[in-house]
């Protein structure tokens, strides 16, 4: 599987590292319900068979975060930005 | 000496000698070892998987499910080898295998006179009784009968190397479709990769004999090769086998690069393992004759007719004396008339159609050879062949021939069209499965996409390129197809003889037979899968190849559907078997994975340091005095002299990372469940930090060496993990801190002293001695400095081993220096270098927690850290850490123990029981993460978790340990066992 | 028909003229006190504990394929209890114990075969956890021996003893721990579930549920028509998020794919199951003479049921580190079977979390050796609308209520489990 | 293995001189170059300005984007988005050469952390080939890119030095298992280790 990294072009998946499902955010800690919040975030996923938005790391490269969007049954990639979209901009 | 007296592609000018099963033969350059076995007249080479019958040379290439030998001897003995592949090359040793005590005579042939009994599947309903006969009497014989060849004696002493490749357009065959691509693809400009499996371009246009432009198809293939050659944009790759379609237009290719020679030359690799990427491919990897199933369908001498006519055309072998060819296609007609044009003996042409193209009887006629229609081959004789019995006409025949070629029409290559899950499409005009979705960036051209004939092949491969040539904006010269005259490609479906005698057999080398797929159906694995898994039908070597679809076609007749019906499995790869070790590559032995040095190994090793692999790290484990046999006594000797003067260590190993910006303070807190925002420069702070969900992730220091730039410290194991962690952090939690964090393990050689003389000896490499003085660097100070006249440094006064301790950064191409200064600096002090042993030693006196306690399964709190928690301020992992499970007050907590009877040891890993407690998962209170002997104290201890922790200092348990026989009373007291108060660190 | 000697040769020498479907080919009826959903071996061990053990016959397992085509076809066949928490190990040496007498409880040969896993230890610390493993295996009754370098010799003198990037120490040696034949698993509960009236319905793909007013799942929707059921279990590895989804429920569970290797036959060399302590591999020889190994997952979610190159080097690169003799032995066929990775790495047997639905999930890539035993309490759950006591940790609340079973203590990221 | 691999431990120095192929010029030559490198960072938002201090500082225009830029003071490698490796000759401070960036960006001395080679030789692009699982045709690498990638499980940096030339920043604990790999994989070319 090739990934083309914003940064650094086209490479292969090995020198990612993957974290997955990039949809849900950190809850807000202070919040009554932070502990529920908190469980769903860290716990719980769609898992779709389909395309998904996941988080990628470009350990081998740049070291940027990545969201690629994959079809899971097919492992197509349709699009790539940097994780960070602050980090790009000057 | 079966040799056609001319004709054929094999260098009569080259001889080569070679051996099988002992005895010496000849061939030529150009054979491979099924060609020279057979104008040897070497028929029988080899034994079946489960009825050990005589098996003979069956197909011409990978397909070949039966001519399997061992090949070469010793460490380069390998096993399963197919003679149809291998390239003849001089002094070339193999064996014949799976048969002893030879392969004339095997004992194991009996197994035959079983096969009333043996049938499909027979083993999952005997074997049973008595309980324990499967696996001491039943099972190990079946091992001892099953397999092939042998493994190597030892360890393969061949290189295989690996590389990458990158295309607009890979071609896959070079036949007439994949040459008619390759060319007008690189007349186009593209950059192309032309894969060839053979060692010979041209594919079966080498083998036929009909001409092109008025020569043999072998001049126009030249002609052809010679343009590729010279055009820059195309690379012509021969020997390498395409066996895998993977992700992103990733194809996996396997170049036997030294194969054909008795050894790789030197320094050459035997293999190269290709990582392809190929934006767009086109498929033209022809088709297989297809065998007919019948009565001993499986003698040696039964062959396909497309193999005929590789040994006739390409390598000018007579396959027999007197060949019959059985049939219900066209193409075999032509392979006939071809072989008899060469001089082989066609003793007659047996169509089961009955009645076929009034040109083919006219051609045949011409020839005077005799021919059968509507017939079919019922069974044959002989361990080889020696007659076959023909029935026509309501009248049996039987006639003496010790050849025989079949074909039941063909079965195109659609094995890789298959790898990303397309299923291939039944096609009843041809009588055969034709690709489904392909793989994306793949196209089909050719008899692989079931066009038969050259014409129509030189068409489809020129077109599908000139396409893709057009997609990426280059036109195409139109092909010039040499004239040519194309064969009858007739056919119609014909699978198998029901009034065979004796076993027909569809799948050759797994033994299954007709009767066995009706065996199947008849107890209810009609699934084409349950089919495969219940028979083992297309389950051998050749994945199923030649078998697949006459297997279906007897699946579907016993179970009243038709070939679509039933469906077919699926290719997987590798379309043809890839060594193990070309897909290792270089990285083996020693080389396995990188090794890293610490900035100090050479003066370590000097200091006749003894090494261990710690991780991907190699680190001094002890450094024996001279005399010093057993470790323990070296490890004993360091860690005294450390506690009683001053200990050296290297600890460049941990992970380091630089932090910059004005937010970093406020990152700190959110990553280490402690605040750091608060500390103050030059000084440094412990930290742990947790994964999100409340268990502690990694522990280590941070120091804050001015307002804006910190510098943090990670366990060695983690450091990779934690860097990668803040990046999280800083790039998709929190992109608005402007922190700015560069991994500086590599940067800073990291050298701790420990020992009442640690800043005697300090003082003997630092620039200037005051800055170090008690009071201008307290316990948990930082600096920067200078040591060595000059060198810049961070001094850090802390200490693992738990005694007045420094650690001194240098860049790290200053490390070795600074550990020789430090050594000689602490000469007069009685310096001692210590290694990893003599420092697990400390730190368990200590009680600090290292890998065995940080191990992702503890919280904070678990370890004793619970009041370092801060609830002022929220950090990673506090509010999961929240959950019932996780503030269980009976959870295993961090304490240490001690044996009551001090003379006794303890050992990590031993469970901690209740006394009078029965050894179970039940009683089970904790176990033992840590133990040493510490020289210190003069006993063994030990640190661990107990259920409930610290409440239970003070109770006497049992540390038992089953593994290893022992059970220890031991007193639960606090982890740390030296200096609790650490005012040794203070001091 | 019960299978004997008798049997086989009475068969042999008529052409098998007394031999039949080993299981009927049932049409779904309209109703059934439990429907399975998922023809795997968890699924069917489960319908035949139900019928064997709780007297439940009036069971349907619905497959929407044919039995067996998901992970327990898929799969290297290895049983083993060498686990170290006591939320897991109990219930695995539960499942060893099932394994040894597995062909005589179901009168079809399994080849369930004894032949010992070996984890290789590469240094102290390694040691250390295997000894605390090893200790939690023997007081669950399980069996363990720690093995030295020479021990380990002696069982496997093929191994890279003297030229290892990280050489062997030792191992954990589990003499109790082996291989079966994995579709013979599912044919021989097929066939035991059918003769207890188990109805095995192929080809019958569940597209929905049937809910009551209350919410609780009353039947499924298939592709063979609505079937009601007093009891809806699902056993679907590779699928659960997807059916779960139909029901509204989102899971702790990711789905991955796990790649799986063999070897051309060969003559026996490897004795046992052999893990490699410092690198992604492990092997074992089948009873035909393929090498049988893997590695690690493909590491990203997926439900391709395709594993990629890079994997396949990096197993292999690990196979010829422990045995570099086997370098031109040739890699027959790769493929891969979709995990339910849990986000603790164990799985989850419970009841619920929707009235009269029932959830057998998240075995990541460890189903295999659990077949008897998940399908035995399972049926106990079904049974009794109760975790059996060697899955009472198993639940699914256990990740809200931070009771996790994490082996490997690698936290909520199923890839590294 | 190439046979000075299987006679020498990962942990020795590997002799000096000729490996691999014997015969004929050797394909590839391995060096070791002295050389100061910092990693230079830009603060947040700041990447525009940093570039332009750095015109001002070395008088080079570097670019946010993975290629080599060069002048005779120093090589400024774009490594990520906002951050550079900058190669000055052996012996510079780089804190002290690009303290005045700090305002705009951070900047880290790398000079211990680094070990450069060269490579160099006719077989460079086979090696390459071998090594690297990027498209090095210049119609997709351009001949000034700076590549961060891995190489046989090590993590490199690497950029084009003229032609059949390249420089390599590799990790120091990890520069003798860099030279391992290049005698293993180029040792049908004959390495010559300088």
């Amino acid at each position: 599987m090739r990934i083309v990294c914003p940064y650094c072009g086209a490479r292969d998946a090995h020198e990612f590292a993957y974290l997955g499902d990039a949809a849900p955010t950190r809850p807000d800690p202070s919040a009554a319900d932070a502990v529920d919040a908190f469980h769903d975030y860290v716990h719980l996923r769609d898992n779709p068979a389909g395309p998904l938005d996941e988080l990628w790391y470009h350990a081998a490269g740049c070291r940027r975060w990545l969201v690629v969007t994959r079809d899971t049954r097919t492992h197509a990639i349709t699009a790539t930005v940097l994780a960070a979209t602050a980090e790009a901009s000057s | 000496m079966s040799r056609l007296s001319s004709g054929g592609l094999v260098d009569r000018t080259r001889p080569l000698a070679f051996s099988f099963d002992g005895r010496r033969y000849g061939g030529f350059a150009g054979d491979t070892l099924a060609s020279a076995l057979l104008a040897a007249d070497v028929r029988l080479v080899g034994r079946s998987f489960k009825y050990h019958r005589p098996r003979g040379i069956v197909g011409c290439g990978t397909e070949e499910p039966n001519a399997l030998v061992e090949l070469r001897s010793g460490a380069r003995r390998e096993p399963n080898a197919r003679a149809t592949t291998v390239e003849l090359y001089d002094g070339l040793d193999a064996r014949a295998q799976n048969a002893w005590p030879s392969v004339s005579f095997d004992v194991m042939a009996i197994n035959g006179l079983f096969s009333p009994f043996f049938g499909a599947a027979f083993y999952y309903k005997t074997f049973m009784w008595p309980k324990a006969a499967w696996e001491k009497l039943y099972e190990p014989a079946i091992r001892r009968a099953a397999g092939l060849g042998r493994v190597a004696d030892a360890p393969d002493p061949d290189a295989y190397d690996k590389a990458h490749a990158f295309c607009d357009l890979l071609v896959i065959g070079s036949g007439p479709a994949g040459l008619a691509a390759a060319l007008t693809a690189g007349r186009a400009g593209l950059r192309v990769i032309l894969a060839e499996e053979d060692f010979r371009f041209g594919g079966r246009l080498l083998s036929e004999a009909a001409p092109l432009d008025d020569a043999a198809p072998v001049a126009w293939v030249e002609r052809t090769l010679a343009e590729l050659a010279s055009l820059p944009n195309v690379r012509p790759m021969p020997r390498t086998a395409i066996f895998g379609v993977y992700d992103g237009g990733t194809y996996g290719a396997l170049e036997r690069v030294a194969d054909h020679l008795p050894i790789p030359g030197a320094h050459a690799p035997r293999q190269r393992l290709w990582k392809i990427v190929a934006t767009r491919a086109i498929l033209a990897a022809g088709a297989i004759d297809r065998p007919i199933v019948f009565g001993g369908n499986d003698r040696p001498g039964v062959m396909l007719a497309q193999a005929v006519e590789s040994w006739v055309g390409r390598y000018a072998v007579a396959p027999a004396k007197a060949l019959a060819v059985f049939t219900s296609a066209d193409a075999a007609w032509e392979t006939a008339f071809a072989a008899h044009d060469a001089g082989q003996q066609i003793a007659a042409v047996i169509d089961a159609r009955a009645a076929v193209a009034p040109a083919l009887l006219e051609a045949a006629k011409r020839r005077g050879l005799r021919t059968v229609l509507g017939g079919e081959v019922r069974s044959t004789a002989g361990k080889t062949l020696s007659s076959i019995e023909v029935f026509a006409n309501g009248r049996s025949e039987r006639l003496a021939v010790d050849g025989l070629a079949m074909s039941g029409g063909f079965s195109p290559n659609v094995h890789l069209t298959c790898h990303h899950g397309g299923r291939p499409q039944w096609n009843d005009a041809i009588a055969a499965f034709v690709p489904g979705a392909a793989p994306p960036g793949m196209v089909v051209a050719g008899a692989a996409a079931g066009t038969y004939g050259r014409s129509a092949c030189f068409a489809e491969g020129a077109a599908a390129a000139a396409a893709i040539a057009a997609d990426f904006g280059r036109t195409a010269p139109a092909f010039d197809a040499p004239r040519g005259v194309d064969a009858a490609t007739g056919l119609s479906a014909f699978w198998h003889v029901e009034a065979s005698k004796g076993m027909a057999f569809i799948d050759f080398q797994n033994d299954v037979a007709a009767k066995d797929v009706k065996l199947a159906v008849k107890e209810g694995f009609t699934s084409v899968e349950h089919l495969k898994r219940y028979t083992t039908l297309g389950m051998a070597t050749d994945q199923g190849k030649l078998a697949n679809v006459p297997g279906l076609a007897v699946l579907a007749k016993a179970s009243g559907r038709t070939i679509a019906e039933t469906g077919t499995t699926l290719f997987r790869p590798p379309w043809s078997p890839v060594s193990i070790g070309a897909l290792a590559g270089h990285h083996r032995g020693r080389d396995f994975r990188p090794l890293r040095l610490t900035p100090s190994h050479v003066w370590a090793e000097e200091a006749g340091a003894v090494f261990v692999e710690a991780g991907p790290w190699l680190r001094a484990a002890w450094f024996p005095a001279p005399g010093e046999t057993d470790w323990r006594v070296a490890v004993e000797r360091e860690v005294k002299a450390t506690r009683t003067a001053v200990g050296l260590i290297d600890v460049s190993t941990f992970g380091k990372i630089d932090l910059q910006g004005p937010d970093v303070g406020r990152l700190l807190d959110r990553l280490y469940v402690n605040t750091f925002s608060t500390l103050a420069p030059g000084r440094v702070r412990y930290g742990v930090m947790c994964r999100e969900d409340g268990f502690v992730m990694d522990d280590g220091t941070t120091a804050r060496l001015a307002d804006d730039r910190w510098v943090m410290t990670t366990t060695t194991a983690n450091a990779a993990k934690v860097a990668q962690h803040l990046e999280f952090c800083l790039q998709v939690l929190w992109s608005d801190l402007d922190v700015q964090a560069v991994s500086v393990t590599e940067q800073w050689a990291q050298i701790s002293i420990s020992g009442p003389r640690a800043r005697d000896t300090l003082a003997g490499v630092v620039d200037d001695p005051a800055g170090i003085a008690a009071e201008a660097l307290p316990y948990m100070g930082a600096v920067e400095t200078t040591v060595m006249d000059g060198v810049k440094a961070r001094i850090f006064r802390l200490s693992f081993a738990g005694e007045l301790g420094y650690e001194i950064a240098v860049p790290a191409d200053r490390g070795e220096a600074l550990a020789r200064a430090l050594m000689a600096a602490g000469a007069a002090f009685g310096i001692t270098p210590y290694g990893l042993e003599a420092l697990a030693v400390m730190r368990i006196e200590k009680g600090h927690v290292s890998g065995p306690e940080l191990n992702g399964q503890t919280t904070a709190a678990d370890l004793g850290f619970g009041r370092m928690v801060s609830q002022k301020k929220d950090s990673i992992g506090r509010v999961m850490a929240t959950r019932p499970g996780l503030v269980d007050p009976a959870r295993p907590g961090f304490v240490g123990f001690r044996p009551l009877d001090r003379t006794q040891r303890l050992a990590a890993g031993a469970h901690l029981l209740a006394r009078g407690a029965a050894a179970t998962t039940d009683a089970d209170l904790g176990w033992i993460s840590s133990a040493t002997w510490s020289p210190t104290l003069g006993h063994a201890v030990g640190l661990g978790f107990i259920a409930g922790g610290a409440a239970r200092i003070g109770e006497v348990v049992r540390a038992w340990d089953g593994l290893r026989g022992t059970d220890v009373e031991v007193e639960v007291c606090a982890p740390c066992f030296y200096d609790p108060d650490g005012g040794r660190l203070r001091g | 028909m019960r299978y004997s000697l008798l049997n086989v040769v009475v068969n042999g020498l008529t052409g098998n003229r007394f031999t039949g479907p080993a299981w009927r080919d049932a049409a779904p009826k309209p109703a059934y006190d439990v429907v399975i959903v998922g023809g795997g071996g968890h699924g069917l061990a489960t319908a035949y504990y139900l019928a064997k053990e709780h007297g439940i016959r009036n069971v349907a397992v619905l497959e929407k394929s044919w039995i067996g085509s998901g992970n327990a076809g898929r799969n290297t066949t290895i049983f083993r209890s060498n686990y170290l928490l006591p939320g897991n190990q109990p219930f695995y040496e539960w499942s060893v114990k099932l394994w040894e007498g597995l062909e005589q409880e179901l009168n079809y040969n399994v080849m369930a075969s004894q032949r010992g896993i070996v984890n290789l230890i590469h240094s102290d610390a390694q040691r250390d956890a295997y000894a605390r493993r090893g200790n939690a295996m023997r007081l669950s009754g399980a069996d363990a021996h720690l093995l030295d370098r020479d021990a380990v010799r002696r069982m496997m003198p093929f191994l890279d003893f003297d030229n290892a990037r990280f050489p062997i120490k030792g191992g954990l040696w589990q003499p109790r721990a082996g291989t079966a034949r994995h579709d013979a698993v599912v044919w021989g509960y097929a066939r035991a579930a059918d003769a207890l009236g188990v109805d095995i319905v192929q080809n019958c793909e569940v597209v929905g549920f049937t809910r009551g007013p209350d919410g609780s799942v009353t039947g499924v929707e298939t592709t063979r028509g609505t079937i009601a059921a007093e009891k809806v279990a699902l056993a679907v590895a590779g699928s659960t998020s997807r059916v779960a989804k139909s029901l509204g429920i989102r899971l702790p569970i990711e789905s991955h794919v796990l790649q799986a290797f063999v070897s051309e036959a060969v003559k026996p060399l490897v004795p046992g199951v052999v893990t490699f302590g410092a690198g992604h591999f492990y092997i074992s020889q089948s009873d035909k003479g393929g090498l049988v190994f893997g590695g690690d997952l493909d590491g990203y979610n997926s439900y391709a049921q395709r594993g990629n190159l890079a994997v396949v080097e990096d197993v292999c690169e690990g196979g010829m580190a422990v045995m570099p003799l086997i370098g031109r032995v040739k890699l027959l066929r790769q493929w891969a079977g979709l995990c339910d990775m849990s986000m603790d790495g164990s799985p989850i047997v419970d009841v619920g979390p929707l009235a009269g639905l029932y959830l057998n999930t998240g075995w990541n890539y460890g189903g295999f050796k659990a077949t008897p035993a998940s399908g035995w309490c399972f049926a106990h759950t079904i049974a009794r609308d109760e975790a059996h006591p060697l899955t009472a940790a198993m639940r699914l609340d256990r990740f809200r209520s931070g009771r996790v079973i994490d082996e490997k203590g690698v936290g909520a990221q199923p890839n590294l489990h | 293995m190439a046979d000075a691999l299987s006679t020498c431990l990962p942990h020795h120095p590997l002799p000096r001189g000729r490996h691999g192929a014997a015969t004929g010029p050797a394909g590839i030559c391995l060096a070791r170059r002295e050389a100061s490198v910092a990693t230079l960072a830009a603060r947040r938002g700041a990447v525009a300005a940093t570039l332009a201090g750095l015109a001002d500082l070395l008088g080079l225009a570097a670019e946010d984007r993975p290629v080599a830029v060069a002048n005779d003071r120093a090589t400024v490698l774009g490594t990520a988005p906002g951050r550079w490796l900058v190669v000055t000759p052996a012996g510079d401070d780089p804190e002290a050469t690009l303290a005045p960036l700090a305002p705009v960006a951070s900047v880290v001395d790398q000079s211990g952390a680094y070990v450069l080679f060269e490579l160099s030789g006719p077989a460079l692009a086979d090696l390459l080939a071998s090594l690297v699982a990027v498209d090095l045709d210049p119609s997709v690498t351009p001949a000034n890119a700076a590549l961060t990638t891995t190489v046989a499980h090590l993590g490199v940096t690497l950029w084009a030095d003229g032609p059949d030339c390249c420089r390599v920043l590799v990790g120091r604990s990890l520069a003798l298992a860099f030279e391992r790999t290049i005698v293993a994989v180029a040792a049908r070319h004959g390495v010559d280790l300088a």
